[in-house]
């Protein structure tokens, strides 16, 4: 079954569409990459998705529910997180509560409990950021805003994650063992997961599949070891 | 309505037609000193009532009154518009000392007579610079000189202390008392910032026996509530402007008639719950008719006595009403009004009246308690009127 | 030595005011990083509605509820109506339409109410209390020093150490962050907005009755000095508030008592440039930004 | 070159810098002759920023000391570009409101003759300062190839567009150090190539020869254009060498590439040689 | 380029001088009056405008300013002899007089103001704007206490006193100052000096890096504005006034000039003029319809005396909503479009 099915999706700003009759299906336990170029249209894609910019058409059906006419701030409580471009840490708020922020929708009595218990398992997957757990967000380097910001995500504990360039501003050894634990993640938890990424070997190398996009449109799509094979796509698309 | 007044010039002079007299005034409506709209309201109540009673020489007087919101700026393009397109006559009992000095040499240049500005600073006696303008109450140094004398008299060894707003207001009248009695200890306060508790205190640590308030309403009130609280037992003698009982009620309640007995003020015309005097009788009438019955205060009272004498003043001008024949009927002298005391106006002396006469507060009603003093603001000695006050004309028109 | 601690202690009780306004509008501002200037004329309202229903009913508690109530109702209605769209639209644009929405709030007041001071009564008597000989404080003093207390403890705990505290922070310093985490924006300013208004109505009904008595315009310089004691303690910090007030109150009332009534802005004034050269994010300012 | 001692270049010996509680510089001794190309490279946190921060004056250390062109060098970032040091941000950091020209002719400032008051009355000869600062901001902007951009708003451009015309910003300076803070951070593999070349020809410019430390993470761009590099981690310089040394070198690569099979799964080390393997 | 737009609003200013004179002479005593306290209130939103618009520095206090201006205008003036009229010099003199003493005053806060921000800023210069009222009392015997320093009247100079009527000549000079002060600061907002104050706006850290002191900016624009404030304040005092009293510059003052700059639209000096123009006439015209309302006096005096204060209170907040870039902003994105639109409409014909 698909977590995330996009389908005919078009948006864009104010009366300038980005996206064209976009469709994408992410099976659950999967991770699916999105390539191009700058201003290809990747980060509006995610943004289409979660409602941050406003969808002209299309649909977005989320683990069964159609959630296209849910407000943004209806989708975290349903399983989609969405790490934006930058990652979005607040600046004026702990590293701490940056993280929990990621599980402040829940409601009920043992939201805390759970809340708490996801942002000490965050804290074990990235122990760079366990040193820096009093830090304000305006404090911390680029890498360790970049973890932070996925590891808000993971307190959310979601079904589908759409990642916006983690790997920007990160380390090579960072940006290996951020992917690498994606995809212990997938495996282990059956996450579902977009990834944008500009760093095309690495996204590839975890990927299950992958779509390439150019000037708002799917140019390409298919099993990442296909695409990874593909000279006529990487020469056209991918640039190298 | 005025549209049909400007211009018309039949008459010879700007606003006096045929069968009206436009007057202008400023006011303060809105703002902060909006209380102080009470007083605008009494004079065109006194106004209805004059008009509809044959009005001055056939003519009825209107008035028109610009909202300056106490704000001098507004006073300056308010003043303007009622001198240069309504084309009145004469400003009559403008609100205010900044706001109106921001406009007297406007005012002069265009030979306006500017008429007993309800304010009691002494600027408005200056014949020379401003020949068409004349004050009205009599100015605080003389309130300060009568008071002072009351207390020498009264409290002969007690020590006397001054409390007052730090401006003209509160300078003048410590000048007066000065001339006649020692002052201890001197405190002031600014109207912008109501905690006075550290001024009382400083009054209090002096010793002080008799204190002497120059204080607006609203801060005689809160000057009582402090020292109450404080327990700061001292003889209070509060300005007159200052100390109107149906005024302080609104502000104290219940507290009233404690906080006030015994109090000594002064007062230079009738007051208002002085229930057996003739004006008081007249003017709670009007109040009743053309006043929609507002609260009977010292605004109340004032607007009316103010607008008594601007009628007076124009039935002294005559017929043939020039701006310069208002200005000499004023300048002749012989204008008296409700004022206890005679106005001091001659060719030189443009200030109001003269004296006042001092009053104990008891159980909430101010009852006489000396004779009626004149003076004036030099070094003059404080004396009794020797001209006791005028009556309330039977038909309440002026003579 | 009698007089300063006379001064002290009435400069702290005038400082617990001024840091209940502080804190109103410290709460805006922590939550939606606007500053009301209309927070002063939405209190005098407020008590307004409070001294209403005091005449009415006789009862001090039903109006002093009535007034809290009220005030946390003109907080939603300013936010859902005029500040709507204000959030999104910068600093300036939402100054603009406070000053507007002041303007009309306290003309409506002064054609409901008329514009002449009313009588606000107190909860507690004022007059002073003699402990030991000397009368210091007034049990309406200590009211206002505990009401100013219990809610700054409270909101700071709220803010601090509770989700929805969590959620406001959040919101108000990156609402489309907040809004990817479920966070329900617009219900979170609008509480905001509704908590700064309760405080901003207890501030003022135990303001109101300590100066001139209720007028339109009687919160007008409180909230000059409120919003400079916001201003010394840190716009974000509620302690700093707090702090800021008495520091405030203390100025004002030593600069009063020792140097002259008329000083007590230039005093205010000079304490605010001292403590901002020294702190230019005022007392509780955080860690400073990095900048690079 | 103008004075000192020409060819000494930038030397950092020592430095330290605290942070509250945290450690982000330790001890560290590092130089940056003239005509060359050092890169900087390190974890995440390892204090990167930190170090320019403190060559550029804005962050102060708590030991340690500098030297530029022979001097002691105590820099204040207002007079850096007076001293021949310019330095990009690692967030672009251009103006947004102003247009790309206008941004590149900020870099220019320390060259602006006309005063207040010739600009408040528009004298001709502030216009024609004006002219001659745009003619070579406009150059610069086409030295980059983004000339076709100079007067949109700098907000509205591609974020591509937006790194090159804070990089001509920089240049027209006429810096003798470049401080390059992740030139190639968000851009996509197309525009590596020309940034690459860019770089290396600065220090080799016939008009105004540059040397350029920068900070990467993308290590086939720092491995293809420097002549040095230096590892940092945790504060502390744990390497220093040419590339291949560096490449090499075992220390480095469980720091910083994340070559260590024991903690890290097949999958991670696919993707670091992935990384390595175009240019 | 840039010496085109020079040149152009160059040849604007003289144009607007141009239509000014004739405005002047056109216009009755009344409204000349008026005009001064618009060319006041425009140089000093010209001042505010550079301040907030185009270096990003707020200031709540600028009616401080102003009081400066006029205060020290009024010294200057009453330095000479007492009672004859002050000469056209004279009054030039006091204007620079004015504006001076104002720059003056602003290195002092400008350099306070440069190491504060945001939301610390607006206090600092709110608690300064509220300092005036306590000053001037304090220092009565100098500048009179809460009535102020009443001025001397000036003349019009002899070659002209048989054209003019003095309020023609008091408003020529004040538009006149006006259209100057907006020359200047147009100039100097096109120039590289404005160019810095932008980028001190836009981003600190990059203007540091081009080799800017921010707060050496941050101050001289500070200067710049207090003197433009001075200026607007001395011609308030002298020509409108002719007073200096405390109760002309409130709070409120200065926050009508904030309201003027932000609904004419930050940044811009045209900006500035449309929204003075509109706080001061827009503002009285409501009021004036309502106070014609025929509310009769007697029951709903309370309604008409207030009605107009709230009305333009919902004018201010109208026009914010409405247009929340200001007005001059808005002009210039519906300007195109509507000729775009002609052009359409023209074309299908
Ligand atoms: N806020 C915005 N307003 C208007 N246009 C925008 C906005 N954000 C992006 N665009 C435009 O939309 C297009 C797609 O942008 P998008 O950010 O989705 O690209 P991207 O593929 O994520 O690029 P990058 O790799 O640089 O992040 C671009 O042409 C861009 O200029
Ligand atoms: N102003 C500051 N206050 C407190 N901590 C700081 C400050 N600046 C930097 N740090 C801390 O110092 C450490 C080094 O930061 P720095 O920005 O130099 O790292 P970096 O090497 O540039 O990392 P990245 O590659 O992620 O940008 C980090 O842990 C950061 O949180
Ligand atoms: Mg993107
Ligand atoms: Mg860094």
């Amino acid at each position: 079954m698909n977590t995330l099915t996009v389908t005919a999706l078009e948006a864009g700003y104010g009366n300038a569409p980005v996206l064209h009759d976009f469709s994408v299906d992410l099976p659950a336990g999967t991770i699916t990459a999105v390539l191009g170029a700058n201003g290809a249209g990747k980060s509006t894609l995610l943004k289409a998705i979660s409602g941050l910019v406003p969808r002209t058409a299309g649909s977005v059906v989320l683990d069964g529910e159609d959630v296209s006419a849910l407000p943004v701030e209806q989708l975290m409580p349903r399983g989609l997180a969405h790490v934006p471009e930058g990652g979005g840490i607040i600046r004026e708020l702990t590293v701490t509560e940056n993280l929990r922020l990621g599980g402040s929708w829940r409601r009920g009595a043992t939201a805390r409990r759970t809340t708490e218990l996801a942002v000490a398992e965050v804290l074990d997957l990235f122990p760079g950021l366990a040193k820096r757990r009093e830090a304000l967000g305006h404090q911390l380097s680029g890498g360790e805003r970049q973890m932070a910001a996925l590891g808000r995500a993971l307190v959310s504990r979601p079904k589908a994650l759409l990642l916006d360039e983690p790997s920007l501003g990160l380390a090579p050894s960072v940006v290996a063992q951020l992917l690498a634990q994606l995809a212990q993640l997938r495996d282990d938890t059956g996450l579902t997961v977009l990834l944008v990424e500009q760093n095309v070997g690495s996204a590839l190398a975890i990927a299950d599949s992958a779509l390439v996009v150019a000037l708002g449109r799917v140019v390409a799509r298919g099993a990442a070891s296909e695409l990874r094979g593909d000279e006529a796509i990487r020469h056209a698309y991918l640039g190298y | 309505g005025c549209g049909g007044t400007s211009g018309d010039a039949t008459a010879g002079a700007p606003g006096v037609t045929e069968d009206t007299i436009l007057l202008g005034s400023t006011q303060a409506l809105s703002g902060p000193a909006a209380p102080y709209a009470a007083i605008g309201k009494a004079m065109t109540a006194y106004f209805d009532y004059l008009n509809e009673h044959g009005g001055v020489h056939g003519r009825s007087i209107e008035l028109k009154i610009a909202d300056d919101a106490y704000n001098p700026s507004n006073t300056a393009s308010q003043t303007r518009k009622l001198v240069l397109q309504d084309n009145v006559f004469a400003m009559a009992a403008s609100l205010g000392t900044p706001t109106v000095s921001a406009v007297s040499d406007f005012l002069t240049q265009n030979k306006v007579p500017n008429l007993f500005p309800t304010s009691g600073s002494r600027v408005w006696n200056q014949p020379d610079k401003h020949p068409a303008a004349f004050g009205f109450s009599p100015n605080y140094t003389i309130e300060g000189k009568v008071l002072g004398t009351y207390i020498s008299e009264k409290f002969p060894d007690k020590t006397v202390c001054f409390f007052g707003q730090a401006d003209d207001f509160g300078a003048d009248g410590l000048a007066g008392l000065e001339k006649v009695v020692k002052v201890a200890q001197k405190q002031e306060y600014s109207p912008a910032n109501t905690d006075i508790a550290p001024q009382i205190g400083a009054l209090k640590s002096a010793g002080c026996q008799v204190t002497v308030s120059f204080t607006t309403a609203g801060f005689s009130a809160l000057t009582l509530g402090t020292a109450a609280r404080q327990d700061f037992k001292t003889q209070w003698v509060f300005t007159g402007s200052g100390f109107d009982i149906p005024t302080l009620e609104g502000f104290l309640k219940e507290d009233t008639i404690e906080l006030t007995e015994g109090a000594i003020t002064s007062a230079y015309l009738p007051v208002s719950t002085a229930a057996d005097n003739s004006w008081i009788k007249l003017f709670k009438e009007i109040n009743q008719d053309y006043n929609g019955n507002a609260r009977f205060d010292f605004n109340t009272v004032y607007g009316m006595s103010v607008a008594y004498t601007v009628a007076q003043a124009l039935e002294r001008a005559g017929e043939d009403l020039t701006r310069d024949s208002l200005v000499d009927a004023v300048a002749k002298g012989g204008i008296r009004g409700p004022m206890l005391t005679p106005f001091q106006y001659s060719e030189d002396n443009h200030s109001g009246a003269s004296g006042t006469q001092v009053y104990v507060a008891r159980a909430g009603v101010l009852e006489p308690a000396s004779p009626i003093y004149t003076t004036d603001d030099g070094d003059g000695d404080v004396v009794e009127s020797t001209t006791p006050p005028a009556e309330a004309p039977q038909d309440g028109l002026p003579q | 030595m009698d007089r300063f601690v006379f001064l002290t202690v009435n400069g702290v009780a005038l400082g617990a005011i001024y840091a209940s306004v502080a804190i109103a509008l410290v709460i805006i501002f922590r939550t939606t990083r606007v500053l009301n200037f209309a927070q002063g004329a939405m209190a005098v309202a407020s008590a307004y509605g409070g001294m209403a229903v005091i005449e009415y009913s006789g009862s001090y508690w039903l109006g002093f509820t009535t007034a809290l109530v009220l005030g946390g109702a003109l907080g939603a209605a300013a936010r859902l109506t005029v500040f709507r769209s204000a959030d999104r639209q910068g600093h300036l644009n939402p100054i603009v339409i406070g000053i507007g929405l002041l303007i009309v709030i306290e003309s409506a007041l002064a054609i409901a109410f008329g514009p002449t001071e009313r009588h606000l009564s107190t909860a507690f008597s004022r007059d002073l209390l003699h402990l030991g000989g000397t009368a210091l404080l007034s049990r309406q003093d200590l009211f206002t020093l505990l009401a100013v207390g219990v809610v700054m403890s409270l909101l700071a705990w709220t803010l601090t150490r509770t989700r929805i505290g969590l959620q406001m922070r959040a919101t108000a310093f990156n609402p489309v962050v907040a809004r990817l985490h479920g966070i329900k924006v617009g219900h979170i300013l609008t509480l905001g907005w509704v908590i700064a208004g309760v405080v901003g109505a207890l501030a003022a009904m135990l303001v109101v009755p300590t100066g001139l008595g209720l007028f339109p315009q009687a919160m007008d310089l409180v909230f000059v000095l409120g919003f400079t004691s916001a201003v010394i303690g840190g716009l974000d910090s509620l302690s700093g508030a707090m702090i800021g007030g008495v520091a405030t109150g203390l100025a004002l009332s030593y600069a009063s008592g020792y140097l002259g009534s008329e000083l007590t802005y230039v005093a205010a004034f000079v304490l605010l440039l001292g403590v901002l050269l020294l702190k230019p994010a005022g007392l509780f300012a955080g860690t400073t930004a990095r900048s690079v | 070159m103008l004075k000192g001692s020409p060819d000494s270049g930038l030397s950092v010996s020592g430095v330290t810098v605290q942070f509250g509680g945290l450690r982000a510089l330790e001890d560290v001794t590092l130089s940056v002759p003239p005509r060359s190309v050092v890169g900087l490279v390190g974890p995440n946190g390892a204090g990167k920023t930190t170090l320019f921060n403190v060559v550029s004056g804005f962050v102060r250390p708590s030991a340690g000391q500098l030297t530029w062109d022979g001097h002691p060098f105590h820099p204040k970032p207002r007079r850096l570009v007076r001293q021949g040091i310019a330095r990009t941000l690692q967030d672009v950091g251009l103006f947004p409101h102003l247009t790309a020209v206008e941004n590149v002719m900020l870099g220019r400032t320390t060259q602006r003759r006309a005063g207040y008051v010739s600009s408040l009355l528009g004298l001709p000869g502030s216009a024609r300062d004006e002219r001659e600062s745009r003619r070579i901001s406009t150059e610069g902007l086409d030295r980059l190839g983004v000339a076709q951009h100079a007067e949109r708003q700098a907000s509205a451009l591609p974020y591509p567009v937006q790194k090159r015309v804070a990089l001509a910003r920089a240049l027209v300076t006429r810096p003798r150090l470049l401080l390059l803070d992740e030139p190639a951070g968000g851009l996509g593999a197309e525009d590596f190539e020309p940034l690459a070349e860019l770089v290396k020809s600065l220090p080799g410019d016939p008009d105004s020869p540059c040397s350029v430390l920068l900070v990467e993470h993308h290590m086939d761009f720092v491995m293809g254009v420097c002549d040095q590099v230096v590892v940092l981690d945790f504060g502390r310089l744990v390497a220093a060498g040419t590339p291949s040394e560096i490449q090499s070198d075992p220390a480095v690569a469980a720091a910083y590439l994340g070559i260590d099979p024991t903690d890290i799964e097949v999958d991670a080390g696919t993707a670091v040689t992935l990384t390595e393997e175009p240019a | 380029m840039l010496q085109i737009k020079l040149v152009r609003h160059g040849l604007l200013t003289l144009a607007a001088a141009a239509v000014v004179a004739l405005l002047v002479l056109q216009s009755e005593d009344v409204s000349n009056f008026e005009y001064i306290q618009v060319a006041a209130y425009v140089c000093a939103a010209a001042g505010l405008t550079l301040l907030i618009g185009v270096n990003g520095q707020l200031s709540l206090g600028h009616a401080a300013l102003m009081a400066v201006g006029a205060y020290s205008a009024a010294l200057y003036l009453r330095s000479g002899s007492e009672d004859s009229l002050a000469s056209a010099g004279d009054l030039f003199v006091a204007l620079l007089v004015g504006s001076v003493t104002a720059a003056v005053v602003g290195i002092a806060v400008g350099a306070v103001a440069a190491r504060l921000r945001g939301p610390y800023l607006a206090g600092a210069t709110l608690a300064l704007g509220a300092c005036v009222v306590g000053v001037t009392t304090y220092f009565d015997h100098l500048l009179g206490g809460d009535q102020g320093l009443t001025m001397p009247l000036t003349e019009v100079p002899a070659p002209l006193s048989a054209a003019l009527t003095s309020y023609q000549w008091s408003a020529l000079v004040s538009l006149g100052t006006a259209l100057l002060v907006l020359f200047l600061l147009t100039n100097l907002k096109y120039s590289p000096v404005g160019r810095e104050m932008a980028a001190v706006r836009d981003h600190e850290v990059a203007a540091q890096l081009c080799g800017l002191s921010v707060a050496r900016v941050q101050i001289n624009t500070f200067v710049v504005s207090s003197a433009a404030a001075g200026a607007g304040g001395a011609i308030l005092g002298v020509l409108y006034l002719q007073i200096a009293s405390p109760g002309a510059f409130t709070l409120f003052l200065s926050i009508y000039l904030l309201a003027a700059v932000v609904i004419g639209g930050l940044g811009s000096m045209r900006g500035a003029v449309i929204g003075t123009v509109i706080v001061l006439y827009f503002g009285r015209l409501i009021e004036d319809r309502v106070a014609h309302l025929g509310l009769s006096t007697a029951q709903t005096d309370r309604l008409a005396a207030h009605l107009p204060l709230a009305a333009f209170g919902v004018l201010l907040i109208v026009v914010m909503l409405a247009v929340p870039g200001g007005i001059q902003g808005t002009l210039g994105r519906i300007a195109p479009r509507l000729l775009q639109l002609m052009e359409t409409v023209g074309g299908k014909k």
